[in-house]
Formats: C-alpha cells, structure tokens, sequence
C-alpha cells in the first residue's frame, strides 16, 4: 500500500516536471513555428536558437507582482488557475508512455482523463465568473458551452474506440492495436473488422480535442480580438502562468490520447528504436499539427462551433458508434 | 447572425469596447448595451485624437498645410494630399505638367495598395488569424520602400507639391514598380486561397451584416462599403480627375451587401489598381515635373470643392477663399467618418463577434475620422 | 438630366423667382460670369435664391441659398431625388454678423450633380432644424457643426460634444475664438 | 443531404489548402532585418532631420536670409546671423531646429536657394527627454569637422 502510494508521489513529482518543461518549450516551439510560418526568425537572442528564452520568461512571470483587483471573488479567484493545471498534471499519472512507464495504470483510464478534462472547463467558469469583469463573464460562458459541446463528440469516439478494444483500459486500447501499422485504430483494417468510417472517427476525435483545449481556431474563450483576453483578462503574473502552462499540460494530454487511441500508443511500424520514443514522436507530430493549425486560421465564431459540433460532429460520431456496433456483432 | 432584439431577461449591461480595445484600431469606443452576446444598442464614441486640422487649415498658409493632410490618414496618406493639392489648383488655376499628373496616379494607387494591403492583414487579424497579417506586410513593404525611394518618407507622405511633384521618380522606382505587379498578383493568388476560400473565414463573413443601398445612402457611405451593396460608385469613375480618364480599369461591385462582399470588392480593388499603375507605367511621358516657374497661389475668393477616391472612399474637401494668403475656411469631409456613423444603426441585434468583424470590414483609420 | 430637374425643384422654392418678370438677379438664376465679376467688389451677402456654377471651377452645380424655414423643403426635395448626404459644415462670416451652414449632397449614379444647399443664420443665436429625420447621417455632422461653430440644430435628437471634450464649452472655428 | 455532405468535404478541402500554403512558408528564408544588428542603408532621398551643408572653406553656406524659418509650418527653425565689418554676406550665429515639432515635410530646404540645408540620413534617434531634440545645427556643422 504505502509502496503504491510513494509510486504515485514520484509519479505526480515527475508529472509536473514533465508537464512544466513541455509547457515551457512548447511556448518556445509555438512562437518558433509561428515565426518560421510568418517568415521571421522568432526569439533567437537568449542562447542558442533563443533556448534560454522560456526559463528566463518562467522568472519574469514568477517576479512580478500577484495582483488582485479589489471587487472579485477571492476565493475562486485563487482557485481557478490551480484548478486549470491540476487536473491536467493527475491526468499525466494513467497515461501509458510505453509497457513500462507509467506511474498507475487505471482500468477505468478513458473515463478518469474525461472526468479531469471536464474540470478544465469549470476552471474557466471559476476564472471569469470571479474576475468580476465583463469581458471575462462572456468567456467563461462560451467556454461552456464550447466544453459541453465537444465532450459529446469527444466521448462518443472514445467510446467506439473502448468498444473495439473492449475495455476503458489505456494500457488494454493500446495491446488491442500491437502488431503493425495496420492495426491501428485509424485505418479501418483491423482484426478482421472492417469499418471505413475511423479515419473520419479520428478527425473528429482530433478537431474536438483542439476545441477541448480552446486551441484555435476554436479559441473562443479567449479571442483577444473581442474579449480582450477573456477568462484571463484579470489575471496577472504567475496566475496567468498557470493558466497558461495548464493550456499547454492539456494540449499535451490531448495529444496523448489521440495517439493511444487512434495511433497505436507505444507501438512502432518498424523498430528503430524503443516503444517510448515512438510515443513521443507521435504526441509531438500531433502537436506540431496544432501549432501549425493555430497559425493558418482564423477563429471561428461562437454559433459556427456549436453548428459544427451538434451539426456534423455528433452526428457523424453517432453513426459511426452505430456502424462500429453493427459490424461488431456481424463479425 | 442577426436576431430581431428581443430582452427576454429585461435585464441589460453595458459593455465599453474602447477606447482601448484590440478591436477597435485606435482609440475609438464604442458604448454597447449587451443582451448576453447580443447587442441591443451602440453608441459610438468618437473624437480621442481629433486635432483639429481644419483651424489649422486656416491659420496656416496654403502651403504650410501640405503635410497635414497626410497626418490625416497615415495608411493611405498620398489620396488625401492628391485632393488638397488638385483642389488648390484647380481654384487658383495652376497647370499642372503631364508627367507630374501621371506620378501622382501612379503613387496614389500604390499607396492605395498598400492601405488595402494593411486592412486585409488586420482585417483577417480580427478574425483570429495572424499569419495573414504578416504576409500582408511583406507586400507592403515593397511599396513603402517604393515610396521612400522617391518621397523620403515612408509613411506620413509629403510629396505632393502645387503645380507638380517634390521632385522627379528615378529609373530605380520604375524598375521596382515593374517588379512589384507580377509579384504582387502571384501574392494576391495566395491570399486567396489561404484566406478568400477558408470555409471558417467565409462561414464568419457570408450574410454578417447586411447593408442596405438606403442605409448608404443615407448615411453617405462610398468606397467598399458602397460598391459591396450594389452601388456602383467611385468618385474616379464617376467623377474623372486627374490622368484617371486616360486608364482602363474596372469599379467591382457586389451585390451581396454583406461584409464578405465588402472584403471582395477591395481584394478586386487591389487588382484594379495594379492595372492602372502598369498602364500608367507604358504610358509615363516625359517632361518637367514642376512649372518652369514656381506657381503664385493666388485665389479669388468664392468657395471650391473636390472630391477623390482614396483607398477609404470619397474624401471631399472644401475651401472658402477670401482672396487671401490663408483658406477663409477648410472642410475635410472624410470618408471613414460617414462609414463608421452607419455602425451604430446596423450592429442592433447582432452577436458582439460580428458586430467586430463588421467594424473591421468597414476599414477604420481612426485618426482619419476625427480630424 | 437630373441637373435641370434638381433645378426645377429648388427654383419652386421661391416663388418671386418663378416669375423671372418682377425681380431680376441676383436672385434669379444668374450666370456664372455675371456673379463673379459682381463678388469682388461689393461685398453685400448674397440674396436667397439658387446658382447654377461652374463645375470646372467650383468642383461643383448647384448651389441653392435658402432661409432658415426653406431648408428642411429643400433636404426633401434632394432626399426624394435620391441624393445621399456628402458632409455638414458651417463658416463664420464675422464681418457680416452671421453664421452660413452648407448641406453638400452628391449622387451615386454615373448623372453628376453637387448640390450645396446654404443657409445663413445671425451669429447672436444660431439655430436651424435638424435634418436627422430626413438623413439619419446627419446626425454626426450636426454634431461636429455643433462642437465647432456652436450651431444649434433645433430637434436632433443627441446634441452633445463629438469630436471635442465632453466638456467642452467653446468653439474652435468662430473667428474670435482664441486657443 | 448531398449539400450536406459537399460542404464538409469542400471545408476540409480548403483548410488543407490554407495549411499547404503555411507549410510552404515554414520552408522558406526569413524576410525581416534583425534590426539594432542588421542596418539599412537609407536611400539618397531620405528625410532625416535638417543639416548645414558647409562650403568650401568650412563655414555655412548659409546667407540668413530667413526663408526656411518663414516656409516652416510648425516654426520649428529659429535662426539668427550677424554682419561682421567688411564682410560680403551675413555669418550664421545661431540655428535652432526644434525636431519634437518637425514633421519633415521638406519646405525649409526647399525654400533655401543657397543651398544651405539639406537632410540627414540620421534616424537612429530615440531619447526620453525633449530636449535631445532641440538641436543646434551650427554646433553639430563644428562637431562634424573636429
């Protein structure tokens, strides 16, 4: 018992180092690929390529002064950012990184990184509901009904993934597609069933985890166009340090999952080298793809991103939970 | 997405977009009362960096105010100084050399390029996407190294003279501008298919705020936001002055009245625009670029006025002379200023991310309306 | 030809000037030569009635002087021809004692027409109705006419400061205001 | 239902398109000057702030006769000269040029017919206080021949 308990601390120790550097340096990539993108050399000053520019950025968010406007909730206020960046860091604890690596592998997994995403969006609520600002009250309503929108989808596809691989394991989802390019969940060969809709159920899983984590073009909550900043606009320092390294813990959480549902996990086409590695190029070839999305569009509006979702996405998951379930029991 | 306004909570909270807001440009607010998303009513505030330009027109000689006018609009300056210039001419019947008209064309189109160029970057921006907004620039920066050539200046133009030209172009103006319409149009392309044919870019803008041809009308709307509700208005068509009669181009006109058209009619404008200036190009003669002899300004009192299509639409001014060394009276009538005006009326009903959309399809240069 | 019918419509106005017979310029329609020659050397305001100009010139056709109880007949004639509304703007004739408000309309259509339509108020209380119920886009340009010459436009709905401070209680473009 | 579905396919079609165009400009060189490392060259006609042009023998050519300060719409130029005994033409004695009101529209040296002033190619100027632009031309002239 107390074994399993210190395996956890480590884990959660090692969680939020893994989750604090990818947000620091996927801050750098971002700004690094929008650059190259808009065809200029991005922070390049500190250190070699600007390497040193996230740390030294992670001390000027740190120094500065942590301001709470007079009118709002403290509480919440407080709680909001913490809020933001916890779940996203427990949700790094049941994620299988390969056969070995993982701090504790839940057969509940699926269910356990959708109950912490949906705290996600209640952060949002707390951050804008608290601020006491008008700017960000409209935000954080988006921000809802954006959430509500995008974990039916989300979940929907998640489920015809649990149904093919018959458990909510992720350890289980990821053994179901060993043995094979192939047999990944995204091509629609596998294990003698046949269903040509996954490549769509993939993108939708895709599109929907940008959405859940307020990536654009689904930046909603904090469309700084409109809403100045949104549910943030209040905050300052490392308050918004949180928010914005929780934004990227998620990304990479999102990401992970897409890749041990749709892309095999751990397992290699060929092998190069160890499962690991595979996981992580996959994760940051995902990511790359969200940066690469996020400087390419412009954002959608409010009623284009509800339309999508219970227009085309859920309907679209819905038939292909349907066809997945049908071709389940014919073969 | 327009809804007719109905406040189901009878409650309502007033939003103040401005004076510092990203949306907005500049420092202009806008007063909105909010149903949620939706706004019931607005009310612009203008006038935060109005500097009064037309007493100063009247305390300056007309020479002394050349450079005021390019402070008017910084993004689009040289249309503001073509109208003071020609109007001045025009009342103290100065004659202008060919070749001196031929430029001014020429540059004005350029920089009428390089404003649209601006606005679609920072239309696009307002929408969510920013790589645009750089390409934009790019382009951009092509023209105002263009222009810095010739005029010294890369923004806050003051080139024009009465009776001609500061000075001559150069043989490396020429060969750049020749450079620049091939480019230009292979960019153009590019826009289009990043950003023209976006489904998320035309889902925001396709039906977004209709403008009828009454509401133009009675507001006094030209440029794009005119010419996207079926008008067919261009004061250098409708109006000719200057060399403008003597190039072939066309006035695009969209029917569709929403700000999609808007942002097509000014895409095409671009295009156009590279016409006359390739055409100005082959048919630049030569000759002097100033009068032998320096123009006497001299202008029997009575009252002029001129109107010119610059890159925001129909800018008018108007000068009462009372025969001496300074205007009796000076009126810009910018064209932004009557466009804006329409905002308050048409943004009833509307969600507050078209509303904005909206505003930046209007093409705001908030120094331009508040003088 | 709009510019005959605008004419038309506007010389209604005045009724003495429809019979050309009984009063002659300068409230008939002069020709431009003759009104020229004439400015310069008196410098007695001009008589109500309207001229056509020289566009090469003046940069524009019409230009109709009308009185204060004219004005809102004459918005309404240039609103039902379809004119849309260019700019408001005033001058301060000091010497005369008076203030001029100036209306420019202008047309879509390819049929070029500037009509000015003018009207001159005494300096001591400035007030004209407003034409906001006719062109809602006057709204602004009264304002600014308002801000600048301190005009009262009798009606409009929201008089208050536009371009200048809220508070602002003074009027750069009168002649004797001093910074 | 067939609108339905081509206005799905014709969406996702144009958003690879718009990401095709992005990645292409991923590949290709950076356009912008990395400026306080990188510096331009400013082209011949340039508009700096206003300079005395000396002549041959290392004073003004300036005759103060005062037509910049007059041709000046913000009366940023304030100049002063003597005569001294015996000589043929004024000497400059002061020349103030007040840059925060200048807003280089070039008057002043267009009015000169002595060519006396001309523009600098300076525009490396930035200074939180005001008076950095007060400058005195005749000073710098002295400067920029020791």
């Amino acid at each position: 018992m107390s074994l399993t308990l210190l395996n956890v601390i480590v884990a959660v120790v090692i969680a939020i180092a893994f989750a604090a550097l990818n947000a620091a340096y996927l801050v750098w990539a971002e700004r690094r690929g929008a650059a190259r993108i808009q065809r200029r050399p991005g922070p390049n000053i500190n250190g070699p390529f600007g390497l040193f520019q996230p740390p030294l950025d992670g001390v000027k968010l740190m120094a500065k002064q942590l301001m709470i406007p007079g009118d709002v909730d403290k509480a919440l206020f407080m709680v909001a950012p913490v809020l933001a960046m916890a779940p996203a860091i427990l949700s790094f604890v049941t994620i299988p990184f390969s056969e070995i690596i993982v701090a504790h592998n839940f057969n509940i997994g699926v269910l356990m990184i959708f109950a912490f995403a949906s705290m996600g969006g209640m952060s949002l609520l707390f951050a804008g509901w608290s601020s006491r600002n008008k700017y960000a009250v409209m935000s954080s309503v988006r921000a809802v009904s954006q959430a509500i929108a995008y974990e039916i989808p989300m979940l929907i596809t998640a489920i015809t993934v649990v149904m093919i691989a018959g458990t909510t394991d992720l350890m289980g989802i990821v053994h179901n597609q060993m043995g094979g390019i192939w047999h990944w969940n995204i091509f629609p060969f596998k294990n003698g069933l046949f269903n040509p809709l996954m490549l769509m159920s993939f993108l939708i899983f895709f599109t929907c985890s940008l959405a859940e984590t307020n990536r654009a073009p689904f930046d909603l909550g904090e469309a700084e166009s409109e809403l100045v900043a949104g549910f943030h606009t209040e905050y300052g320092s490392m308050g918004f340090g949180l928010f914005f390294m929780g934004e990227y813990a998620n990304i990479v959480i999102g990401a992970s999952l897409t890749t041990i549902l749709f892309l095999g996990g751990w397992d290699s086409p060929f092998a190069l080298f160890p499962g690991v590695w595979w996981f992580l190029l996959k994760v940051y070839l995902l990511i790359a793809t969200f940066i690469w999305i996020r400087w390419t569009f412009p954002r959608t509006t409010i009623y284009g991103l509800l339309n999508l979702s219970w227009k085309i996405l859920i309907p679209l998951s819905l038939f292909n939970l349907l066809l997945t379930a049908g071709l389940l029991k014919v073969f | 997405m327009t809804a007719p306004i109905q406040i189901k909570s009878g409650e309502t909270f007033t939003l103040n977009v401005g004076p510092q807001h990203p949306a907005t440009h500049g420092v202009l607010r806008v007063k909105m009362d909010m149903d949620g998303e939706y706004i019931v009513n607005a009310e612009t505030v203008i006038g935060y960096i109005h500097r009064m330009h037309e007493k100063m027109g009247e305390l300056k000689t007309y020479p002394q105010f050349l450079m005021n006018l390019s402070r008017m609009d910084y993004l689009g300056a040289l249309g503001y100084s073509h109208g003071h210039v020609l109007l001045v001419e025009k009342a103290a019947g100065i004659e202008v050399p060919e070749r001196a008209e031929y430029i001014r064309a020429i540059t004005v189109e350029l920089n009428r390029i390089a404003s649209h160029l601006f606005w679609f970057g920072a239309f696009v921006m307002d929408l969510g996407g920013f790589s645009p907004l750089m390409y934009a620039l790019q382009d951009r920066e092509y023209i105002l190294d263009m222009l810095e050539g010739i005029t010294g200046s890369r923004l806050t133009y003051c080139y024009y003279r009465f009776g001609g030209l500061y000075n001559d172009v150069d043989d490396t103006f020429l060969a750049a501008a020749r450079r620049f319409i091939p480019r230009m149009r292979k960019s153009l392309k590019k826009y289009h298919k990043l950003v023209t044919g976006n489904i998320i870019f035309r889902k925001r803008l396709e039906g977004i705020a209709p403008l009828t041809q009454e509401i133009c009308r009675k507001y006094g709307a030209t440029s794009a936001v005119a010419r996207g509700s079926g008008i067919n208005f261009d004061v250098r068509k409708n109006e000719p002055y200057s060399v403008y009669p003597e190039f072939d181009f066309d006035i695009p006109v969209y029917h569709e009245c929403d700000s999609l058209a808007r942002y097509n009619v000014r895409m095409e404008e671009m295009e156009q625009s590279l016409r006359i200036i390739e055409q100005g190009l082959d048919k630049l003669p030569d000759g002097p670029v100033m009068p032998e002899k320096k123009p006497r300004i001299k202008i029997p009192p009575g009252d002029y006025y001129q109107a010119v299509e610059t890159a925001r639409g129909s800018f008018g001014i108007r000068l009462v002379s009372d025969g001496g060394k300074n205007p009796y009276r000076l009126k810009l009538r910018s064209p932004t200023y009557s466009n804006m005006h329409l905002f308050d009326e048409s943004c009833r009903g509307m969600l507050i991310m078209d509303a904005l959309a909206f505003m930046g399809s209007l093409d705001l240069v908030i120094p331009e309306i508040d003088r | 030809m709009i510019r005959e019918k605008i004419l038309q419509e506007l010389q209604g106005l005045f009724p003495q000037a429809a019979e050309p017979a009984k009063t002659p310029p300068p409230s008939d329609v002069a020709s431009e030569a003759e009104t020229e020659k004439k400015k310069p050397k008196k410098e007695e305001p001009r008589a109500n009635g309207v001229i056509e100009r020289d566009y090469k010139v003046h940069g524009y056709h019409i230009d109709a002087q009308v009185s204060v109880d004219q004005l809102l007949g004459a918005v309404n004639i240039l609103d039902k021809l379809e004119f849309f509304i260019e700019s408001i703007t005033g001058v301060d004739w000091i010497k005369e004692d008076q203030l001029e408000v100036i209306y420019d309309f202008s047309r879509y259509d390819f049929d070029l027409c500037r009509v000015v339509i003018r009207t001159r108020v005494p300096r001591k209380d400035p007030s004209v109705p407003t034409i906001t119920e006719i062109y809602a886009g006057a709204n602004w340009h009264e304002r600014e006419t308002h801000d600048f010459f301190g005009i009262k436009f009798e009606g409009h709905p929201h008089l208050i400061p536009l371009l200048l401070p809220e508070d602002a209680d003074f009027h750069p473009l009168l002649k004797d205001y001093k910074a | 239902m067939g609108a339905y579905f081509s206005e799905i396919f014709s969406g996702l079609w144009s958003l690879l398109i718009g990401m095709g165009i992005t990645f292409r400009e991923f590949f290709s060189p950076t356009v912008t000057v990395q400026y306080p490392y990188q510096k331009l060259t400013m082209t011949a006609r340039y508009r700096g702030h206003i300079e005395l042009i000396e002549g041959e023998d290392g004073t003004p050519n300036c005759v103060v006769c005062g037509m910049c300060e007059k041709a000046c719409p913000s009366n940023c130029i304030s100049l002063a000269g003597e005569k001294p005994e015996g000589a043929k033409k004024k000497e400059l004695t002061k020349y103030l040029l007040d840059f925060t009101k200048c807003s280089l529209c070039g008057s002043c040296v267009e009015s000169c017919n002595f060519n006396a002033i001309e523009f600098s190619k300076e525009y490396n100027l930035a200074s939180t206080r005001k008076e950095d632009f007060h400058f005195d031309l005749l000073q710098r002239l002295k400067d920029r021949n020791q």
